[in-house]
Protein backbone atom coordinates (compact mmCIF):
# COMPACT_ATOMS: atom_id res chain seq x y z
CA UNK A 1 0.00 0.00 0.00
CA UNK A 2 1.25 3.56 -1.09
CA UNK A 3 -0.03 6.78 -0.30
CA UNK A 4 0.59 10.83 -0.08
CA UNK A 5 2.69 12.81 2.85
CA UNK A 6 1.82 16.33 3.02
CA UNK A 7 5.14 18.43 3.58
CA UNK A 8 5.07 21.96 4.81
CA UNK A 9 8.20 24.36 4.25
CA UNK A 10 8.29 27.46 7.15
CA UNK A 11 10.62 30.72 7.26
CA UNK A 12 13.73 30.68 5.10
CA UNK A 13 13.51 27.32 3.74
CA UNK A 14 9.93 28.33 2.56
CA UNK A 15 11.38 31.22 0.93
CA UNK A 16 14.46 29.65 -0.97
CA UNK A 17 12.23 26.71 -2.10
CA UNK A 18 9.74 28.88 -2.97
CA UNK A 19 6.67 27.06 -1.88
CA UNK A 20 4.82 26.11 0.83
CA UNK A 21 4.36 22.43 0.83
CA UNK A 22 3.94 20.10 -1.48
CA UNK A 23 2.25 16.27 -1.83
CA UNK A 24 4.19 13.44 -2.75
CA UNK A 25 3.38 9.72 -3.09
CA UNK A 26 5.26 7.93 -0.55
CA UNK A 27 7.36 4.49 -2.40
CA UNK A 28 6.81 2.37 0.44
CA UNK A 29 4.05 1.88 3.73
CA UNK A 30 6.14 3.36 5.81
CA UNK A 31 9.73 5.09 5.84
CA UNK A 32 12.52 7.26 7.76
CA UNK A 33 11.55 10.59 7.26
CA UNK A 34 15.24 10.62 6.45
CA UNK A 35 15.06 8.51 3.34
CA UNK A 36 12.21 10.67 1.81
CA UNK A 37 14.59 13.32 2.02
CA UNK A 38 16.84 11.39 0.20
CA UNK A 39 14.22 10.31 -2.49
CA UNK A 40 13.34 14.10 -2.60
CA UNK A 41 16.17 15.21 -2.97
CA UNK A 42 17.30 12.74 -5.60
CA UNK A 43 14.72 13.96 -7.78
CA UNK A 44 14.26 17.67 -7.11
CA UNK A 45 17.14 19.67 -8.27
CA UNK A 46 15.86 22.61 -5.67
CA UNK A 47 15.27 20.59 -3.18
CA UNK A 48 18.67 19.42 -3.26
CA UNK A 49 20.81 22.53 -3.29
CA UNK A 50 18.35 24.42 -0.41
CA UNK A 51 18.68 21.24 1.93
CA UNK A 52 22.65 20.93 1.28
CA UNK A 53 22.61 24.64 1.80
CA UNK A 54 20.54 24.79 5.43
CA UNK A 55 22.38 23.44 8.58
CA UNK A 56 20.23 22.34 11.19
CA UNK A 57 16.81 21.49 9.44
CA UNK A 58 14.30 20.93 11.93
CA UNK A 59 11.16 18.23 10.82
CA UNK A 60 7.74 17.88 12.45
CA UNK A 61 5.55 14.91 11.98
CA UNK A 62 2.13 15.77 12.37
CA UNK A 63 2.88 19.26 13.82
CA UNK A 64 5.06 17.12 16.82
CA UNK A 65 8.91 17.44 16.82
CA UNK A 66 10.73 14.59 15.56
CA UNK A 67 13.83 13.35 14.21
CA UNK A 68 14.88 11.83 10.80
CA UNK A 69 14.61 8.58 11.98
CA UNK A 70 11.13 9.09 12.96
CA UNK A 71 9.02 6.79 10.11
CA UNK A 72 6.19 8.38 8.78
CA UNK A 73 3.01 6.45 6.84
CA UNK A 74 0.65 7.83 4.22
CA UNK A 75 -1.81 10.49 5.66
CA UNK A 76 1.16 12.14 7.81
CA UNK A 77 1.73 15.81 8.05
CA UNK A 78 5.63 16.39 7.06
CA UNK A 79 6.91 19.96 8.28
CA UNK A 80 10.89 20.88 7.85
CA UNK A 81 11.93 24.49 9.04
CA UNK A 82 15.11 26.01 10.47
CA UNK A 83 15.54 26.62 14.03
CA UNK A 84 13.13 27.83 15.79
CA UNK A 85 13.37 31.93 17.17
CA UNK A 86 10.34 32.88 18.97
CA UNK A 87 9.69 35.24 22.02
CA UNK B 1 -9.70 26.70 33.15
CA UNK B 2 -6.77 28.62 34.28
CA UNK B 3 -4.00 28.17 31.18
CA UNK B 4 -4.68 30.93 28.72
CA UNK B 5 -2.97 30.37 25.72
CA UNK B 6 -2.96 33.13 22.30
CA UNK B 7 -1.64 33.17 19.21
CA UNK B 8 -2.73 36.66 17.43
CA UNK B 9 -1.69 39.75 15.08
CA UNK B 10 -3.62 42.03 17.58
CA UNK B 11 -1.81 43.65 20.54
CA UNK B 12 -2.57 41.99 23.88
CA UNK B 13 -3.74 44.11 26.85
CA UNK B 14 -1.34 43.81 30.12
CA UNK B 15 -3.63 45.43 32.48
CA UNK B 16 -6.53 43.22 31.47
CA UNK B 17 -3.89 39.68 31.62
CA UNK B 18 -3.02 40.72 35.26
CA UNK B 19 -6.43 41.08 36.35
CA UNK B 20 -7.65 37.91 35.11
CA UNK B 21 -4.13 36.35 36.64
CA UNK B 22 -5.06 38.57 39.94
CA UNK B 23 -9.31 36.95 40.24
CA UNK B 24 -8.13 33.33 39.26
CA UNK B 25 -7.95 32.34 43.53
CA UNK B 26 -7.76 33.85 46.54
CA UNK B 27 -4.71 32.13 47.11
CA UNK B 28 -2.85 33.99 44.60
CA UNK B 29 -0.11 35.48 46.32
CA UNK B 30 2.12 36.77 43.48
CA UNK B 31 2.03 37.08 39.79
CA UNK B 32 4.98 37.34 37.31
CA UNK B 33 5.34 38.64 34.06
CA UNK B 34 7.67 38.85 31.07
CA UNK B 35 7.01 41.04 28.02
CA UNK B 36 9.03 40.95 25.15
CA UNK B 37 8.99 43.61 22.30
CA UNK B 38 11.02 44.76 19.28
CA UNK B 39 14.16 46.01 20.18
CA UNK B 40 15.66 48.74 17.92
CA UNK B 41 19.00 49.28 17.15
CA UNK B 42 21.60 49.14 13.42
CA UNK B 43 18.45 50.54 11.49
CA UNK B 44 15.97 47.82 12.41
CA UNK B 45 12.47 48.47 11.30
CA UNK B 46 10.24 45.94 12.10
CA UNK B 47 9.94 42.20 12.78
CA UNK B 48 8.03 39.71 10.76
CA UNK B 49 6.92 36.60 12.98
CA UNK B 50 6.18 32.98 11.19
CA UNK B 51 4.31 30.19 13.02
CA UNK B 52 3.17 26.77 12.31
CA UNK B 53 -0.57 27.35 12.65
CA UNK B 54 -1.74 24.45 14.97
CA UNK B 55 1.69 23.11 15.94
CA UNK B 56 1.85 26.61 17.78
CA UNK B 57 -1.31 26.52 19.77
CA UNK B 58 -0.19 22.77 20.76
CA UNK B 59 3.28 23.31 21.96
CA UNK B 60 2.00 26.35 24.08
CA UNK B 61 -0.64 24.51 25.75
CA UNK B 62 1.87 21.73 26.69
CA UNK B 63 4.67 24.25 27.68
CA UNK B 64 1.91 25.95 29.72
CA UNK B 65 0.60 22.98 31.59
CA UNK B 66 4.56 21.52 31.77
CA UNK B 67 4.91 24.89 34.17
CA UNK B 68 1.38 24.30 35.66
CA UNK B 69 2.59 21.18 37.20
CA UNK B 70 6.40 21.83 37.98
CA UNK B 71 5.88 25.32 40.00
CA UNK B 72 2.13 24.51 40.88
CA UNK B 73 0.67 27.21 39.52
CA UNK B 74 -2.94 28.70 40.36
CA UNK B 75 -2.67 30.20 36.23
CA UNK B 76 -0.69 31.24 33.45
CA UNK B 77 -0.90 33.12 30.38
CA UNK B 78 1.19 32.70 26.89
CA UNK B 79 0.47 35.19 24.25
CA UNK B 80 2.58 35.38 21.04
CA UNK B 81 2.15 37.68 18.44
CA UNK B 82 2.49 36.83 14.64
CA UNK B 83 2.80 38.85 11.36
CA UNK B 84 4.63 42.31 10.75
CA UNK B 85 5.97 43.96 14.18
CA UNK B 86 7.71 47.67 14.25
CA UNK B 87 10.08 48.43 16.83
CA UNK B 88 8.88 48.68 19.74
CA UNK B 89 6.09 46.63 19.27
CA UNK B 90 5.13 44.06 21.76
CA UNK B 91 5.90 40.06 20.64
CA UNK B 92 5.33 38.26 23.44
CA UNK B 93 3.75 38.16 26.89
CA UNK B 94 4.14 35.16 29.59
CA UNK B 95 2.23 35.64 33.02
CA UNK B 96 1.84 33.46 36.14
CA UNK B 97 -0.01 33.54 39.24
CA UNK B 98 1.17 31.55 41.98
CA UNK B 99 0.55 31.39 46.06
CA UNK B 100 4.19 32.57 46.18
CA UNK B 101 6.76 34.71 44.34
CA UNK B 102 9.28 32.28 43.73
CA UNK B 103 6.97 29.91 41.82
CA UNK B 104 5.78 32.70 40.04
CA UNK B 105 9.09 34.04 38.77
CA UNK B 106 10.55 30.78 38.49
CA UNK B 107 7.93 29.91 35.81
CA UNK B 108 7.99 32.65 33.99
CA UNK B 109 11.49 32.40 33.07
CA UNK B 110 11.07 28.78 32.14
CA UNK B 111 8.20 29.50 30.21
CA UNK B 112 10.32 32.45 28.16
CA UNK B 113 13.07 30.28 28.26
CA UNK B 114 11.78 27.30 26.39
CA UNK B 115 9.33 29.07 24.28
CA UNK B 116 12.45 30.98 22.55
CA UNK B 117 13.43 27.49 21.04
CA UNK B 118 10.77 24.92 21.40
CA UNK B 119 7.57 26.63 19.67
CA UNK B 120 7.41 27.47 16.06
CA UNK B 121 8.27 30.91 15.59
CA UNK B 122 10.28 32.67 12.92
CA UNK B 123 11.32 36.04 13.09
CA UNK B 124 12.43 37.83 9.95
CA UNK B 125 14.03 41.43 10.32
CA UNK B 126 13.55 44.29 7.92
CA UNK B 127 15.73 47.24 7.96
CA UNK B 128 14.84 50.69 6.89
CA UNK B 129 17.96 50.26 3.91
CA UNK B 130 16.21 47.50 2.67
CA UNK B 131 17.77 44.41 3.75
CA UNK B 132 15.98 42.08 5.50
CA UNK B 133 17.53 38.47 7.22
CA UNK B 134 15.59 35.29 8.41
CA UNK B 135 17.01 35.89 13.00
CA UNK B 136 19.33 32.86 13.47
CA UNK B 137 18.63 30.65 16.52
CA UNK B 138 21.20 31.99 19.09
CA UNK B 139 22.76 29.07 21.09
CA UNK B 140 22.24 30.83 24.87
CA UNK B 141 19.16 30.50 23.91
CA UNK B 142 19.28 26.76 23.17
CA UNK B 143 21.09 26.76 26.09
CA UNK B 144 18.97 28.75 28.70
CA UNK B 145 16.16 26.01 27.26
CA UNK B 146 18.15 23.06 27.74
CA UNK B 147 18.88 23.87 31.38
CA UNK B 148 15.67 23.66 32.62
CA UNK B 149 15.91 19.75 31.39
CA UNK B 150 18.78 19.36 33.84
CA UNK B 151 17.39 21.05 37.28
CA UNK B 152 15.28 19.74 39.57
CA UNK B 153 11.87 21.34 39.92
CA UNK B 154 11.42 23.90 42.50
CA UNK B 155 8.98 24.03 44.84
CA UNK B 156 9.14 27.17 46.58
CA UNK C 1 14.71 59.76 34.64
CA UNK C 2 14.25 55.79 34.02
CA UNK C 3 13.43 55.05 37.93
CA UNK C 4 10.09 55.38 39.38
CA UNK C 5 9.40 54.84 43.06
CA UNK C 6 5.76 55.60 44.66
CA UNK C 7 4.91 54.48 48.09
CA UNK C 8 0.93 55.18 48.46
CA UNK C 9 -2.54 54.06 49.43
CA UNK C 10 -4.25 53.85 45.70
CA UNK C 11 -3.68 51.09 43.78
CA UNK C 12 -1.80 51.17 40.69
CA UNK C 13 -1.84 50.71 36.66
CA UNK C 14 -0.36 47.86 35.60
CA UNK C 15 -0.94 48.54 31.92
CA UNK C 16 0.01 52.17 32.16
CA UNK C 17 3.27 50.86 34.24
CA UNK C 18 4.40 48.55 31.79
CA UNK C 19 3.69 51.14 28.70
CA UNK C 20 5.73 53.62 30.59
CA UNK C 21 8.93 51.02 30.50
CA UNK C 22 8.08 49.71 27.23
CA UNK C 23 8.70 53.41 25.81
CA UNK C 24 11.82 54.20 28.06
CA UNK C 25 14.17 53.13 24.87
CA UNK C 26 14.11 51.90 21.69
CA UNK C 27 16.52 49.80 23.09
CA UNK C 28 14.32 47.76 24.89
CA UNK C 29 13.76 44.34 24.53
CA UNK C 30 12.10 42.73 27.44
CA UNK C 31 10.51 43.70 30.63
CA UNK C 32 9.86 41.74 34.15
CA UNK C 33 7.31 42.53 36.03
CA UNK C 34 5.88 41.10 39.73
CA UNK C 35 2.68 42.07 41.53
CA UNK C 36 2.33 40.70 44.91
CA UNK C 37 -0.98 40.82 46.21
CA UNK C 38 -3.34 40.19 49.52
CA UNK C 39 -3.22 36.01 49.24
CA UNK C 40 -6.24 34.69 51.06
CA UNK C 41 -6.74 31.87 53.65
CA UNK C 42 -7.12 30.94 57.08
CA UNK C 43 -10.15 32.95 57.59
CA UNK C 44 -7.68 36.05 56.77
CA UNK C 45 -9.50 39.59 56.07
CA UNK C 46 -6.70 42.13 55.01
CA UNK C 47 -3.41 43.34 55.56
CA UNK C 48 -2.54 46.76 56.93
CA UNK C 49 0.67 47.83 55.67
CA UNK C 50 2.77 50.36 58.29
CA UNK C 51 5.77 51.95 56.60
CA UNK C 52 8.46 54.57 57.88
CA UNK C 53 7.67 57.46 55.50
CA UNK C 54 11.51 59.02 54.02
CA UNK C 55 13.27 56.33 54.97
CA UNK C 56 10.67 53.90 52.39
CA UNK C 57 11.42 56.25 49.74
CA UNK C 58 15.40 56.51 50.17
CA UNK C 59 15.94 52.93 50.42
CA UNK C 60 13.49 52.06 47.63
CA UNK C 61 15.51 54.80 45.50
CA UNK C 62 18.53 52.78 46.30
CA UNK C 63 17.39 49.68 45.65
CA UNK C 64 16.57 51.15 42.47
CA UNK C 65 19.86 52.05 41.57
CA UNK C 66 21.31 49.05 42.42
CA UNK C 67 19.32 47.22 40.08
CA UNK C 68 20.24 49.57 37.26
CA UNK C 69 24.13 49.32 37.69
CA UNK C 70 24.06 45.39 38.36
CA UNK C 71 21.29 44.19 35.54
CA UNK C 72 22.52 47.05 33.39
CA UNK C 73 18.73 48.28 33.04
CA UNK C 74 16.86 51.12 30.82
CA UNK C 75 14.31 51.66 33.86
CA UNK C 76 12.43 50.32 36.75
CA UNK C 77 9.84 50.69 38.79
CA UNK C 78 8.63 50.29 42.56
CA UNK C 79 5.35 50.77 43.61
CA UNK C 80 4.30 49.69 47.37
CA UNK C 81 1.12 50.35 49.03
CA UNK C 82 0.05 50.84 52.08
CA UNK C 83 -2.63 51.07 54.46
CA UNK C 84 -5.36 48.76 55.13
CA UNK C 85 -5.54 45.87 51.72
CA UNK C 86 -8.30 43.05 51.89
CA UNK C 87 -7.75 39.81 50.11
CA UNK C 88 -7.06 39.94 46.53
CA UNK C 89 -5.89 43.49 46.59
CA UNK C 90 -2.59 44.09 44.90
CA UNK C 91 0.14 45.03 47.77
CA UNK C 92 3.22 46.05 45.42
CA UNK C 93 4.95 46.08 41.74
CA UNK C 94 8.03 45.89 40.71
CA UNK C 95 8.91 46.96 36.87
CA UNK C 96 11.95 46.18 34.67
CA UNK C 97 13.17 46.97 31.16
CA UNK C 98 16.56 45.90 29.45
CA UNK C 99 17.63 44.86 26.42
CA UNK C 100 17.26 41.37 26.90
CA UNK C 101 15.12 39.14 29.17
CA UNK C 102 18.06 37.96 31.34
CA UNK C 103 18.45 40.97 33.02
CA UNK C 104 14.80 42.16 33.07
CA UNK C 105 13.67 38.64 34.94
CA UNK C 106 17.18 38.82 37.05
CA UNK C 107 16.81 42.30 38.34
CA UNK C 108 12.49 41.64 39.20
CA UNK C 109 13.71 38.41 41.48
CA UNK C 110 16.18 40.94 42.54
CA UNK C 111 14.45 43.83 43.71
CA UNK C 112 11.39 41.91 45.53
CA UNK C 113 13.82 39.79 47.03
CA UNK C 114 15.89 42.69 48.57
CA UNK C 115 12.52 44.58 49.15
CA UNK C 116 11.12 42.23 51.14
CA UNK C 117 13.27 42.43 54.37
CA UNK C 118 15.22 45.41 53.64
CA UNK C 119 12.74 47.93 53.61
CA UNK C 120 10.89 49.56 56.38
CA UNK C 121 6.96 48.17 55.88
CA UNK C 122 5.44 45.72 58.22
CA UNK C 123 2.31 43.99 57.64
CA UNK C 124 -0.64 43.30 60.20
CA UNK C 125 -2.86 40.48 59.60
CA UNK C 126 -7.28 40.89 60.35
CA UNK C 127 -9.01 38.01 60.47
CA UNK C 128 -12.61 37.09 60.23
CA UNK C 129 -12.57 36.10 63.91
CA UNK C 130 -11.61 39.64 64.78
CA UNK C 131 -7.86 38.24 65.71
CA UNK C 132 -5.15 40.59 64.19
CA UNK C 133 -1.63 39.76 64.55
CA UNK C 134 2.10 41.31 63.25
CA UNK C 135 3.30 39.41 60.42
CA UNK C 136 6.65 37.53 61.09
CA UNK C 137 9.64 38.15 58.87
CA UNK C 138 10.23 35.01 57.56
CA UNK C 139 13.84 32.94 58.14
CA UNK C 140 13.52 32.30 53.87
CA UNK C 141 12.55 35.57 52.65
CA UNK C 142 15.87 36.70 54.75
CA UNK C 143 18.06 34.03 53.03
CA UNK C 144 16.57 35.28 49.66
CA UNK C 145 17.83 38.61 50.58
CA UNK C 146 21.25 37.52 52.03
CA UNK C 147 21.47 35.28 48.09
CA UNK C 148 21.69 38.23 46.10
CA UNK C 149 25.03 39.54 48.36
CA UNK C 150 27.21 36.19 47.69
CA UNK C 151 26.32 36.16 43.67
CA UNK C 152 28.23 37.95 41.09
CA UNK C 153 26.38 40.66 39.24
CA UNK C 154 24.91 39.22 36.07
CA UNK C 155 25.98 40.75 33.01
CA UNK C 156 23.40 38.86 30.45
CA UNK D 1 26.82 69.71 75.40
CA UNK D 2 24.19 68.13 75.56
CA UNK D 3 20.76 68.30 72.94
CA UNK D 4 17.29 65.66 72.38
CA UNK D 5 17.25 63.24 69.79
CA UNK D 6 13.92 62.03 68.21
CA UNK D 7 12.66 58.67 69.26
CA UNK D 8 10.20 56.95 66.62
CA UNK D 9 8.99 53.45 67.16
CA UNK D 10 6.78 51.01 64.59
CA UNK D 11 4.31 48.18 63.82
CA UNK D 12 4.48 45.91 66.99
CA UNK D 13 7.14 48.08 68.78
CA UNK D 14 4.85 51.43 68.50
CA UNK D 15 1.70 49.29 69.22
CA UNK D 16 3.41 47.44 72.26
CA UNK D 17 4.33 50.80 74.28
CA UNK D 18 1.41 52.59 73.24
CA UNK D 19 3.56 55.49 71.43
CA UNK D 20 4.62 57.03 68.07
CA UNK D 21 8.20 57.92 69.31
CA UNK D 22 9.81 60.67 72.04
CA UNK D 23 12.51 62.96 72.67
CA UNK D 24 14.84 62.29 75.15
CA UNK D 25 18.05 64.26 76.62
CA UNK D 26 21.06 62.60 75.67
CA UNK D 27 23.48 62.78 79.19
CA UNK D 28 26.43 62.96 76.68
CA UNK D 29 27.44 64.68 73.59
CA UNK D 30 27.61 61.10 71.90
CA UNK D 31 27.23 58.14 72.62
CA UNK D 32 26.43 53.97 70.97
CA UNK D 33 23.07 52.98 70.72
CA UNK D 34 23.10 51.05 73.56
CA UNK D 35 23.90 52.54 76.05
CA UNK D 36 21.06 55.31 75.13
CA UNK D 37 18.88 51.97 75.11
CA UNK D 38 20.37 51.23 78.24
CA UNK D 39 19.75 54.56 80.09
CA UNK D 40 15.90 54.83 78.43
CA UNK D 41 14.88 51.25 80.17
CA UNK D 42 16.50 51.83 83.41
CA UNK D 43 14.43 54.80 83.84
CA UNK D 44 11.31 53.50 81.78
CA UNK D 45 9.67 50.22 83.04
CA UNK D 46 7.06 49.82 80.18
CA UNK D 47 10.06 50.87 77.47
CA UNK D 48 12.13 47.80 79.77
CA UNK D 49 9.11 45.33 79.35
CA UNK D 50 8.74 45.63 75.70
CA UNK D 51 12.94 45.99 74.84
CA UNK D 52 13.31 42.82 76.89
CA UNK D 53 9.67 41.01 75.45
CA UNK D 54 10.82 41.81 71.52
CA UNK D 55 13.43 39.75 69.40
CA UNK D 56 15.72 41.34 67.09
CA UNK D 57 14.83 45.07 67.00
CA UNK D 58 16.20 46.72 64.20
CA UNK D 59 17.42 50.40 64.70
CA UNK D 60 17.59 53.23 61.62
CA UNK D 61 20.17 56.28 62.69
CA UNK D 62 18.62 58.97 60.30
CA UNK D 63 16.38 57.22 58.60
CA UNK D 64 19.61 54.56 57.58
CA UNK D 65 19.86 51.29 59.37
CA UNK D 66 22.45 51.07 61.84
CA UNK D 67 23.89 48.73 64.24
CA UNK D 68 23.26 49.17 68.24
CA UNK D 69 27.07 49.98 68.32
CA UNK D 70 26.00 53.00 65.91
CA UNK D 71 26.53 56.72 68.14
CA UNK D 72 24.03 59.06 68.27
CA UNK D 73 24.40 62.30 68.56
CA UNK D 74 22.18 65.68 69.50
CA UNK D 75 19.38 66.42 66.67
CA UNK D 76 19.62 62.61 65.11
CA UNK D 77 16.15 61.13 64.69
CA UNK D 78 16.98 57.03 65.75
CA UNK D 79 13.86 54.53 64.78
CA UNK D 80 13.49 51.06 66.71
CA UNK D 81 11.32 48.83 64.46
CA UNK D 82 10.83 44.85 63.97
CA UNK D 83 12.00 43.11 61.05
CA UNK D 84 10.97 44.35 57.76
CA UNK D 85 8.00 42.27 55.87
CA UNK D 86 7.31 44.34 52.75
CA UNK D 87 6.26 43.44 49.75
Amino acid sequence: MTGTVNILYFAALREQLGREGQQVILSSNTMPVATLVQELRQHDAKLDEVFAATPRIRVAINQKLGGFDTCVQPGDELAFFPPMTGG
Amino acid sequence: MSVRVLVQQAAFDTGAETARLSSLSEQVGGMGLFIGQVRGGDGLLSLTLEHYPGMTETILHQLAQEAMQRFNLLGCTLIHRVGRLEVGAPIVLVGTAAAHRGAALSATSFLIDRLKTGAPFWKKEEFANGHTAWVDAREEDEHAAAAWMHTAPSSS
